[in-house]
């Protein structure tokens, strides 16, 4: 089952997302919220985002959802710390981080392939939440 | 040399330090308000880790703690991106004893690829990069030009202050600032300028260094 | 100025959001969070939302966001509960709850319209976060 | 009357508490694994809330009552949809005095436009109204054939059982069940059978004051 990393600027924002995505998830799953700094404040740490890559990984790889551009920035940092192996086997999603990650780990939760929770993923830029 | 590159390094995080304010009322006219803060506090991070670096470690360590600390106490896109810039530039100072002018130039070259590698723009997107090439063009044309190392680093001063008001006059395309749109005009980068701080510091701790020579 | 109303399943989820946006917002702006149940349960509870608008309100109105589909059926019943004068001058935004709260606060903090400040954070979609 | 209509608004309210862990463990396989905590902690409030009305309390505003206590309590979907339903249904009951067939039949169809108009849905969606449509459907035919209350309403508890089934063959096309896609194939609707249980608890109750009587 692919394993999903949350990065939010916001260490409440990535802990919530998680609690919500937990709530459809299969209870094997691996979700880690890897959100804010080490000592508290809003930003987000590639040290931390590449401790979450490592405790998410599985051999389907995982999937990192992220907030803001920056986060972006230290994600990519994170995946040059980790090991080469490893990197292979993590995409970053361009989708919103709330929709995305439920959307992502519904997918996962099937045992989809690491390329379909990333289009699952990405695909909830297009959800319609007013009918 | 360690002692040297601790010092250089502690000039730049004062400096840094010093003005944090500035930085974050910069950055709240265009961002989040936290430049000055998120700079600062990798910083003070920066300046403990190196002042208890073993007396052995040398220049290309002391450059890597610099980059590893940053990336993990900034937190803000600045953090990735000098982050970066001080781990490439501790690859390319690998093997280098002394800071001379050809040394500084190939290390400066490799931190400004870091950076436009890592937040992937260029010249004339409102970002430091917009201080930091012009000064490191500028250094190089100096050198060029025999100028000697203090010499080059002013020159390369002046034109991060000219980059740094040329932000004024051109839109966010990168980073947070982008979300104004035009309304970004008008303002400085905050990045710039923190870019510019730390030259201006460098500058004149080899400029010190000269005088106590 | 328009204000914003944030809903979400996870009061963590809405508060950090208001947090991450009133770090781009004007000191004066109104950003409300309504997340979760009165008592701390995952949820949206519709009282809760109606006061969030009532706290939000401005001559230029609130632009409500909401992160699953259940919080649009509990913010249309909020609406209901709300003083019609008011209902008038309310939109619930169909975007991505973070991305479209961080543009709806930065295009509110210029004065912009409620119909200007809506489709800014409808935009959000588009957002491109890896470049 | 107020006895009475708290008397069969507490049936529902066990019916629904007593099945919390069927309900939710329905919602586990194609939502969110809540809708039993959701619906129980509703009722809970709601059984306090109705016990302590005053006694002059009449339908329409124990009705009322029931529908602001769902919609604050419930949290999930089900909350403003059973909250507006029952919203709806003191509207209709205004005025009205006792729960006779009729009476019911008007109710019944004001709730049941109230969770269209909330949930946006129609039947064959995999929702609450592949149950709750029916079941009112064949309430209404078996008021026409002559039928009695209790007989009318065990018409209606088949037919909603008959919904519930039904949501087993199709695709949930509106709610938290549809992010599944195809995947939700093969489950009943935890909605779908909530309506049930309150349709059933009250079938129940009117059969006792019938027995009673
Ligand atoms: N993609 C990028 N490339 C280069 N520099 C960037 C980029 N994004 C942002 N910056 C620089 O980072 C500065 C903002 O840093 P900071 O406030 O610490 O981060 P954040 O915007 O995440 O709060 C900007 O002023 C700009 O100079
Ligand atoms: N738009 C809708 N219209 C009608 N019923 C709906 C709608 N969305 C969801 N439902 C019903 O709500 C039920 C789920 O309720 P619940 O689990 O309490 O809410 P949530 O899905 O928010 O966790 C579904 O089984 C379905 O019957
Ligand atoms: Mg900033
Ligand atoms: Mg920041
Ligand atoms: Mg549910
Ligand atoms: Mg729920």
């Amino acid at each position: 089952m692919v394993g999903i990393v949350i990065v939010s600027h916001s260490a409440k924002v990535a802990e919530g997302i998680r609690e919500l995505a937990q709530q459809m998830a299969k209870p094997e799953q691996k979700i880690i919220a890897a959100g804010g700094m080490a000592d508290g404040s809003i930003g987000t740490d590639a040290m931390r985002v590449s401790e979450a890559i490592e405790e998410a990984m599985t051999e389907a790889g995982v999937v990192v959802m992220v907030d803001l551009g920056s986060a972006v920035l230290s994600t990519d940092t994170a995946l040059e710390i980790l090991d080469e192996s490893l990197r292979a086997r993590v995409r970053i999603a361009d989708a919103p981080i709330l929709e995305g990650t439920i959307g992502a780990v519904v997918e996962a939760s099937v045992g989809s392939s690491l390329e379909q929770v990333l289009a699952t993923a990405e695909g909830a830029r297009e959800m319609r939440k007013c009918l | 040399m360690s002692s040297f590159t601790v010092a250089a390094l502690e000039a730049v995080a004062d400096r840094i330090i010093q003005h944090k304010e500035l930085l974050t009322s910069l950055d709240a006219a265009i961002g989040d308000a936290d430049h000055g803060i998120n700079m600062a506090r990798g910083f003070e991070a920066v300046r403990v880790k190196i002042r208890a670096a073993a007396p052995e470690t040398d220049i290309s360590g002391l450059l890597k703690m610099t980059g590893m600390t940053l990336i993990s106490t900034v937190g803000g896109a600045s953090g990735p991106l000098y982050g970066t810039a001080f781990m490439r530039a501790a690859a390319a100072a690998q093997g280098k004893e002394t800071l001379d002018q050809e040394a500084i130039a190939q290390i400066w070259s490799a931190a400004l690829q870091g950076i436009k590698d890592r937040g992937k723009a260029s010249r004339g997107e409102k970002t430091m990069l917009d201080a930091m090439e012009p000064a490191y063009e500028a250094f190089v044309e100096a050198a060029k030009a025999e100028k000697s190392l203090v010499e080059s680093l002013e020159v390369a001063c002046e034109a991060a202050k000219e980059g740094i008001e040329f932000t004024k006059t051109i839109i966010a395309t990168k980073g947070r600032a982008s979300y104004l749109g035009e309304r970004s005009l008008g303002h400085q980068d905050p990045g710039a300028t923190s870019s510019y701080l730390m030259l201006a510091a460098l500058t004149e701790f080899f400029h010190n260094q000269q005088l106590g020579a």
